[in-house]
C-alpha cells in the first residue's frame, strides 16, 4: 500500500509542477520516490486482504513497472516539446506516475472490483497521454480510438465479472464451480477483458494505431507497462482457476495472435506500426506460457515481460531519437545511422535483436523458456507454430537491423540531448547486466 | 410484481432499442434517460433504495445532462447522423443476436444452479451500504480519488491545449 | 582457466577495437591481438599435450542449471589451432583503406571469439548460443563492408543462417526435454533438425544457394574466415552433437547424407568449371570439397573420420592461401572477373608460384596436405561402398580440371598488357610463405597432425557435451 | 421476499444480457462517437442491473458497493471521452467516425 501512496503523492507533486518553487528537484525527487514506492513492498511483504495482496508476483512485475516509467521519466523529462515550450511536460509526467499506480494495483488485486478499479485507473491517463500531441491529428483519433475501445473492453471485463459473481456469489477468484456455466463464461469474458489490454487477436485492433497515433515516448513506455501489467494480472487471474475454463480458448487465441502479428509485420513500412504488430505477436508468445499453469509459468511470463520491456523501451528511445533529428518515424529513417551516431545504432541492435530473440540477449532466454514450456505441455503441432513464428519474426526484425548500415537520407549526426543519453546510457547497461546475470530475474520465483 | 417488472423490462429493452436505432440524437439522449430511470426502477424493486437514488442523481442528473450540454455545444442535432452501409448494420446485428442466443442459452443450461432459493430480505439503504463502504471498501473508495485526480489533470492538459496553441 | 581466457580475450579486444578510429592503430591493435591469442591456443595446445584434457566450468544461470563449461579434445583443439590461425591470416592480409576500421577489426575479432567458444563449449546450451553468435558478426561485416549487391546477399545469408540455427535449437530442445535419452524415432526427427542446421553451414548440395554470392560479396578477409572456419562449424556440430545424441539417425540415414554429399561433390565440381569469377570459383570448389569432408565423416570409419578432420585443416589453408591471392590481384588490378585477368605470372613469378602450390593443395596432389586428407578419406568411404568411392573420386579429377581452368585464366595468357606492377609487400611475401611451406610440410609429414586427430580422442567423446 | 420468490434469477440475466446486446450492436452500428459513448454507458447499466439483483439473491451487499464503484468510474470516464470529442471536434467539426478513418487496424 505504500507504494500507492507514494506514487499518488508523487503524481500531486507532478501536478503541481507549474506552481512548485524548486523544479529542478522534480527529477531526482521522482525517482527516489520510485526507489522508496519499491521499497515500500518490503515493508508489508506479504499483505494479504480480502481486496488486495501484495506478494511475491506483484513485488516483482511492479518493480518492473516501476523501472519502465522511470525511465521513461528521465526521457520524457527531457523533452519538453509537448506544449511548444520548454518546461518539462509536468502534468503528463503527473499522469504517467497516476497510470503506473494503476499498473502496481493490477499485479495486486484479490478482490475483482480491484482489478477493474485498477484496469481504471490505468486506462484513463493512457487514454489522455495517447492524445497528448494536440497538434498532430494522428494522436487524437488514436485517443479517441483508443478510448472507445477500451470503454467497451471495460464493459466486457465488468459483464464477465457480473455473470462470475451471478454463478458464484463472490467477487474473490477460484470460487467458480467447474460445472457452473454462468461462471465460466464469465471468467472468459474477463480474460477477453484483460486480453484487450495486452493487445491479444481478436481485441488487438486498436495496438497499431495508438502505437502510431501516440507521441513515441508515450508510446514505449505504454506499449512495455501495458503488457507487462497485463501479463501479471492474467497471471494472477489464471492461476487460480482451472485449466478445463480457459485452456482451449487462451491457445487459440495465442496461436492467432502471434501468426497475425507477424504476418501484419512484415508488411509495415512504418516503424511504429512495425513494432505493434511484433507487440502483438509478443502478447501471443506470453499467452503460450498459460497452457497449461505450471511452477515454472510465472518466472517465464516475468522474464519475457521485463526483456519485452527492456527491449520496446531501447527501440521507441532510438525512434524518437530519429523523430528529432527530424525524421518520421518509417524504415527508411533507419538508413543511414551507424554513421550518424554509433552509440545509438548498438542500442537499436542490441534492443532489436533482444526482441527477436537472438543469443546471448535476454530475449532469447525469454524465448528459450517459452519454448521449454510449450515442450513441456507436449503440444507438438504448438510447437512448430510457435517455431515458425520467430522465424517469421527474425526475419523482419532483421531487415531493422540491415537498414542503419546502408546509405542514409541524412548525413548530419545525431545529437542527443543529456536526459537522453542519460536513458541511451541506463538502457545499454540493463542489457548488458541482464545478458551477463539473468540469473537475477529467473531466481526470484 | 411480475406485472411491475414486465412492465419496468419492456420499458427498458424498448427504450434501449429507441436508443440504438433512432436518428437523432436528442431523442436518443432522451430514451437513454428514460432507460436509466427504468432501470432505476428496477433498483427499487430489487429493493436497492440508495443505489436507486444515485442512478436517478448520476446517471440521468448528471451524465445525461453532461451529453445534452456537449450535444448542444456541437449543435450536432441538425444533422442526422448519416447511417452505416446496410450490409455493415446486418452484419453487426447479427453478431449481437448470436452473442444474445450464446449468453440465453448458457443461461437456460446451467439454470438449476443459477437460480436461488430466496433468502431473507435485503434492504440497500444507506445506513446498511455506509459501514461496508467506509471501512470494508475503504481503500478503493480513496484509490478513487487517483482516477479522478488523472481525469481532472487530464481534462484540464487537453482542454487547455487550445489555447496555448492559439497564444504561440 | 587457460581456455576462458581464450574464449574472453577477442571478446575484449574487439571492444576495445570499436573504440579506435585510425586504420593503423586499429590494425595494430588487431595484429596484436590475434597473435596473442595465437600464442594462448599454442600455449593450451601445450597444456593438451600435457594433461590429456582441458575443461573449465563456472555456473552461470543457475535456475536452468546452465554453467559456463568447456572442454577440449584433440579435434577440438585443432578447430581451436585453425580458428586461431585463419584470423591471424586475415588481419595480416588486410592492407586496403576503408571506412571505420575499428568496428571491422572489432567484428572480426568478435567472430573469433564465437568461433573460439563454439569448438571449446562442453554443453549443448553454449554450443547454441556460439553457434548463433558466429552468425551477427560475418552479417554485419557482410552488410557494412560487403560489396555492390550486399544487402541482398546478407538478407540470403541471414535467413539460411538462422533457419539453420532454428533447426537446431528445435533438436537441442529435443534432447534437452528428453534429458540425453532419446527414443529411435526421436532421433531420426532429431536428426533430421540438426541435419538441416549443419547441412546450411557446411553447405551441402540443396542448402548451399546462399554460399557463391556471399563469398563474391564478402570483403577478403570476411571471405577466409566464412571458407576457413566458418564452414567447419558444421563438420564440427556433426562430430559433437549430431554423432552423440542421435547415432542411430546416423546409422540409419547415412548413405542418404552420403548420397546428398555426393551431389554436391559433383554439383560444385561442374559448377566451378563454368563460373567466370574467382571467388565463386573458390565457392563451388569449396562445396565439392566440404561435401567429400562431410560424407567421409558419415562413413563411420576411423580413416575417413581422421582424413576428414585432417582435411578440415588443409582445406582452410588452402582456400586461406587462394582468397588472399585473389586479394592480393583484386587489389592490384581491380577486377576478379576471369575475362579480364590474365598474364600475371610474367609480373609476378613468386605469386604465381605460390598459387600453384595452393592449387596442387587443393586438388590432392601428392606431397602436399590435401593428398593425404583425400586420400584417407576415399579409403574410408571405399570401405562402406566402393561406388561412393569412385564417384566422390571424380572430384579430384574435376578439381584439378577447374583448378588448372583457373590458373590458366588468371595467371597464363597474354592478358591485359597494361597491367600494373606487383609488388608483393613483406607481410604478403612472409605469409604467402608460410602458408606454401605448411601445404608441402603437412603433406610430406602428416603425422603429427594426424596424431592430433585421432579418432580414439573423440570416440570416447564423454558425456560432458549433455547438460 | 414474496417479489423475489416469484421472480426467478435467470430472468435478471436476460433483461441485462438483451440489454447489453442492445449496447453492443450500438456500439457497433452507430458512426457518431456521442451515441457510441451512450451505448456504452447502456452496457455498463445492463451490467449494474444484474449485480444489484443477485446482490438481492445473495443477500450481499458487496456487489452493491461495487456498482457504487462502476457509477464513478463511469462518471470519469464520460469525462475523459467528452473532453476526447470535444478536443476532435475543435479539429474537424465532427465527431463522426467514420470520417477519420486514417488510421486503419
Amino acid at each position: 500500500m505504500y507504494s500507492i501512496i507514494i506514487l499518488t503523492v508523487l503524481g500531486i507533486i507532478g501536478m503541481l509542477g507549474d506552481m512548485l518553487p524548486l523544479k529542478r528537484l522534480f527529477l531526482p525527487v521522482t525517482l527516489l520516490g520510485f526507489a522508496l514506492a519499491w521499497l515500500g513492498y518490503f515493508f508489508e511483504f506479504p499483505m494479504h486482504t480480502s481486496l488486495f495482496s501484495f506478494d511475491l508476483i506483484s513485488m516483482c512485475f511492479g518493480g518492473v513497472m516501476l523501472v519502465i516509467t522511470g525511465i521513461s521519466v528521465i526521457t520524457v523529462y527531457g523533452y519538453g516539446s509537448f506544449k511548444h515550450g520548454s518546461e518539462p511536460p509536468y502534468t503528463v509526467l503527473a499522469l504517467m506516475i497516476f497510470a503506473t499506480a494503476g499498473g502496481l494495483l493490477m499485479v495486486a488485486w484479490s478482490h475483482l472490483m480491484m482489478l477493474f478499479l485498477a484496469i481504471e485507473i490505468l486506462s484513463i491517463p493512457l487514454y489522455v497521454l495517447v492524445g497528448s500531441q494536440g497538434d498532430r491529428k494522428a494522436s487524437q483519433e488514436a485517443s479517441l480510438k483508443y478510448f472507445l475501445l477500451g470503454a467497451v473492453a471495460s464493459c466486457i471485463f465488468l459483464f464477465g465479472m457480473a455473470l462470475y459473481y451471478a454463478g458464484t456469489g463472490s467477487f474473490l477468484l477460484g470460487a467458480v464451480h467447474p460445472h457452473s456455466l454462468v461462471g465460466s463464461a464469465g471468467v472468459l469474458l474477463m480474460i477477453a477483458g484483460v486480453c484487450f489490454k495486452a493487445g491479444v487477436v481478436p481485441f488487438h485492433s486498436w495496438v497499431p494505431d495508438v502505437y502510431e497515433g501516440a507521441p513515441t515516448v508515450i508510446t514505449g513506455w505504454m506499449a512495455a507497462l501495458v503488457k507487462v501489467a497485463a501479463f501479471g494480472a492474467l497471471t494472477k487471474m489464471v492461476g487460480s482457476l482451472s485449466y478445463s475454463v480457459w485452456g482451449l480458448e487462451v491457445m487459440g487465441m495465442a496461436v492467432l495472435t502471434m501468426t497475425l502479428g507477424n504476418v501484419l509485420a512484415v508488411q509495415q513500412g512504418s516503424l511504429k506500426r512495425l513494432l505493434a504488430y511484433s507487440g502483438i505477436a509478443h502478447a501471443g508468445y506470453m499467452l503460450l506460457v498459460f497452457l497449461p499453469v505450471t511452477e515454472t509459468s510465472i518466472t517465464t511470463v516475468f522474464f519475457y515481460g521485463a526483456s519485452y520491456a527492456l527491449g520496446t523501451l531501447g527501440v521507441f528511445t532510438v525512434i524518437h531519437i530519429l523523430e528529432q533529428s527530424g525524421l518520421s518515424a518509417t524504415v527508411d529513417a533507419l538508413r543511414g545511422l551507424f554513421k550518424r551516431n554509433k552509440t545509438v545504432t548498438l542500442l537499436w541492435c542490441l534492443s532489436v535483436l533482444s526482441l527477436a530473440g537472438i543469443p546471448p540477449l535476454p530475449g532469447f532466454f525469454a524465448k528459450l523458456l517459452v519454448l521449454m514450456h510449450v515442450v513441456k505441455a507436449h503440444h507438438s503441432g504448438l510447437l512448430w507454430v510457435t517455431f515458425l513464428n520467430f522465424l517469421v519474426g527474425v526475419y523482419y526484425y532483421f531487415r531493422l537491423i540491415l537498414y542503419p548500415f546502408t546509405g542514409g537520407l541524412s548525413e548530419e549526426s545525431v545529437v542527443l540531448s543529456v536526459w537522453q543519453k542519460v536513458g541511451v546510457v541506463i538502457l545499454l547497461i540493463l542489457t548488458w547486466g541482464a545478458v551477463l546475470f539473468p540469473e537475477f530475474l529467473l531466481s526470484v520465483f | 410484481m411480475v406485472t411491475l417488472f414486465l412492465v419496468l423490462s419492456l420499458l427498458t429493452v424498448l427504450s434501449a432499442l429507441c436508443v440504438v436505432f433512432t436518428r437523432n440524437l436528442i431523442y436518443s439522449v432522451l430514451s437513454l434517460i428514460v432507460c436509466f430511470f427504468a432501470i432505476a426502477g428496477h433498483y427499487v424493486l430489487l429493493k436497492a433504495s440508495f443505489l436507486a437514488v444515485i442512478q436517478v442523481i448520476v446517471y440521468a442528473g448528471a451524465i445525461m445532462v453532461l451529453f445534452l450540454f456537449m450535444l448542444m455545444l456541437m449543435n450536432l442535432n441538425k444533422k442526422a447522423e448519416a447511417s452505416k452501409p446496410f450490409s455493415l448494420k446486418v452484419v453487426a446485428v447479427g453478431v449481437c443476436l448470436l452473442v444474445l442466443v450464446a449468453l440465453v442459452s448458457i443461461v437456460f443450461l446451467s439454470a438449476p444452479r443459477v437460480c436461488f432459493a430466496p433468502l431473507a430480505p435485503v434492504s440497500g439503504s444507506v445506513s446498511a451500504l455506509g459501514p461496508l463502504l467506509f471501512n470494508e471498501y475503504a481503500i478503493p473508495f480513496e484509490l478513487t480519488s487517483i482516477l479522478f485526480l488523472s481525469a481532472v489533470a487530464g481534462v484540464v492538459m487537453i482542454g487547455s491545449y487550445g489555447k496555448k496553441a492559439k497564444k504561440q | 582457466m587457460i581456455l576462458l581466457g581464450v574464449i574472453l580475450f577477442p571478446f575484449l579486444s574487439a571492444i576495445v577495437s570499436f573504440f579506435l578510429h585510425s586504420e593503423k592503430g586499429s590494425k595494430a591493435w588487431a595484429l596484436l591481438s590475434v597473435f596473442i591469442e595465437g600464442f594462448l591456443v599454442f600455449f593450451s595446445a601445450y597444456l593438451y599435450s600435457q594433461a590429456g584434457y582441458l575443461s573449465v566450468e563456472i555456473p552461470w544461470i543457475q535456475t536452468l542449471g546452465i554453467h559456463l563449461h568447456f572442454g577440449v579434445r584433440g579435434f577440438e583443439l585443432w578447430m581451436m589451432i585453425l580458428s586461431a590461425v585463419v584470423p591471424a591470416m586475415a588481419v595480416v592480409s588486410s592492407s586496403s583503406k576503408r571506412a571505420n576500421p575499428g568496428s571491422y577489426y572489432g567484428l572480426l575479432l568478435g567472430m573469433q571469439g564465437a568461433l573460439m567458444g563454439l569448438f571449446a563449449c562442453a554443453n549443448l546450451f553454449l554450443f547454441y548460443i556460439f553457434w548463433e553468435l558466429s552468425i551477427l558478426p560475418s552479417f554485419f561485416l557482410l552488410m557494412g563492408w560487403g560489396g555492390l549487391r550486399k544487402e541482398k546477399t546478407a538478407v540470403t545469408y541471414v535467413v539460411y543462417s538462422l533457419a539453420g540455427s532454428f533447426a537446431l535449437l528445435a533438436g537441442l530442445l529435443y534432447v534437452f526435454m528428453s534429458g540425453g535419452q532419446v527414443s529411435v524415432y526421436g532421433q531420426m526427427g532429431v536428426f533430421i533438425l540438426f541435419f538441416i542446421a549443419v547441412a546450411i553451414k557446411i553447405p551441402l548440395w540443396p542448402f548451399h544457394s546462399w554460399q557463391p554470392d556471399t563469398y563474391e560479396q564478402t570483403d577478403h578477409a570476411t571471405t577466409m574466415m566464412v571458407a576457413g572456419v566458418l564452414s567447419k562449424m558444421g563438420l564440427l556440430g556433426i562430430l559433437k552433437v549430431m554423432l552423440l545424441f542421435a547415432p542411430l539417425g546416423a546409422v540409419f540415414s547415412s548413405d542418404k547424407v552420403i548420397g546428398l554429399a555426393i551431389v554436391s561433390i559433383l554439383y560444385g565440381s561442374s559448377l566451378a568449371l563454368v563460373q567466370g569469377h574467382f571467388k565463386r570459383v573458390i565457392a563451388y570448389s569449396s562445396l565439392a570439397h566440404m561435401g567429400l569432408m562431410a560424407a567421409s565423416l558419415f562413413s563411420g570409419t576411423s580413416e575417413g573420420i581422421q582424413g576428414s578432420i585432417f582435411q578440415m585443416g588443409s582445406h582452410a589453408l588452402n582456400v586461406v592461401g587462394l582468397i588472399w591471392i585473389g586479394h592480393i590481384i583484386y587489389e592490384r588490378t581491380g577486377t576478379l572477373k576471369l575475362a579480364e585477368l590474365g598474364g600475371i605470372r610474367s609480373r609476378s613469378p613468386f605469386l604465381s608460384a605460390v598459387f600453384l602450390v595452393v592449387i596442387l593443395g587443393s586438388i590432392g596432389f601428392p606431397l602436399t596436405n590435401g593428398f593425404v586428407g583425400e586420400t584417407l578419406m576415399l579409403f574410408g568411404l571405399y570401405s562402406v561402398h566402393p561406388l561412393f568411392a569412385i564417384l566422390a573420386g571424380l572430384s579430384l579429377v574435376l578439381g584439378a580440371w577447374y583448378m588448372m581452368r583457373l590458373f590458366q585464366a588468371v595467371m597464363l595468357g597474354k592478358g591485359n598488357s597494361n597491367l600494373p606492377e606487383f609488388n608483393l609487400t613483406w607481410s604478403e611475401r612472409i605469409g604467402l610463405g608460410v602458408i606454401m611451406v605448411s601445404i608441402v610440410g603437412m603433406g610430406i609429414f602428416p603425422q603429427p597432425f594426424l596424431d592430433f586427430v585421432t579418432p580414439s580422442s573423440f570416440k570416447e567423446s564423454d558425456s560432458s557435451c549433455t547438460q | 421476499m414474496t417479489y423475489l420468490e416469484t421472480i426467478p434469477s435467470e430472468w435478471y440475466l436476460i433483461l441485462s444480457a438483451i440489454v447489453f446486446c442492445i449496447g453492443l450492436c450500438g456500439v457497433l452500428i452507430r458512426r457518431n462517437a456521442m451515441s457510441v459513448l451512450m451505448c456504452i454507458e447502456m452496457m455498463l447499466n445492463a451490467v449494474m442491473l444484474l449485480l444489484v439483483a443477485f446482490s438481492g439473491y445473495y443477500r450481499d451487499f458487496s456487489a452493491q458497493i461495487a456498482v457504487f464503484f462502476i457509477m464513478i468510474v463511469a462518471a470519469a470516464e464520460v469525462a475523459v471521452g467528452l473532453v476526447i470529442f470535444s478536443m476532435m471536434f475543435k479539429k474537424t467539426s465532427s465527431i463522426d467516425l467514420d470520417d477519420w478513418g486514417h488510421l486503419k487496424g
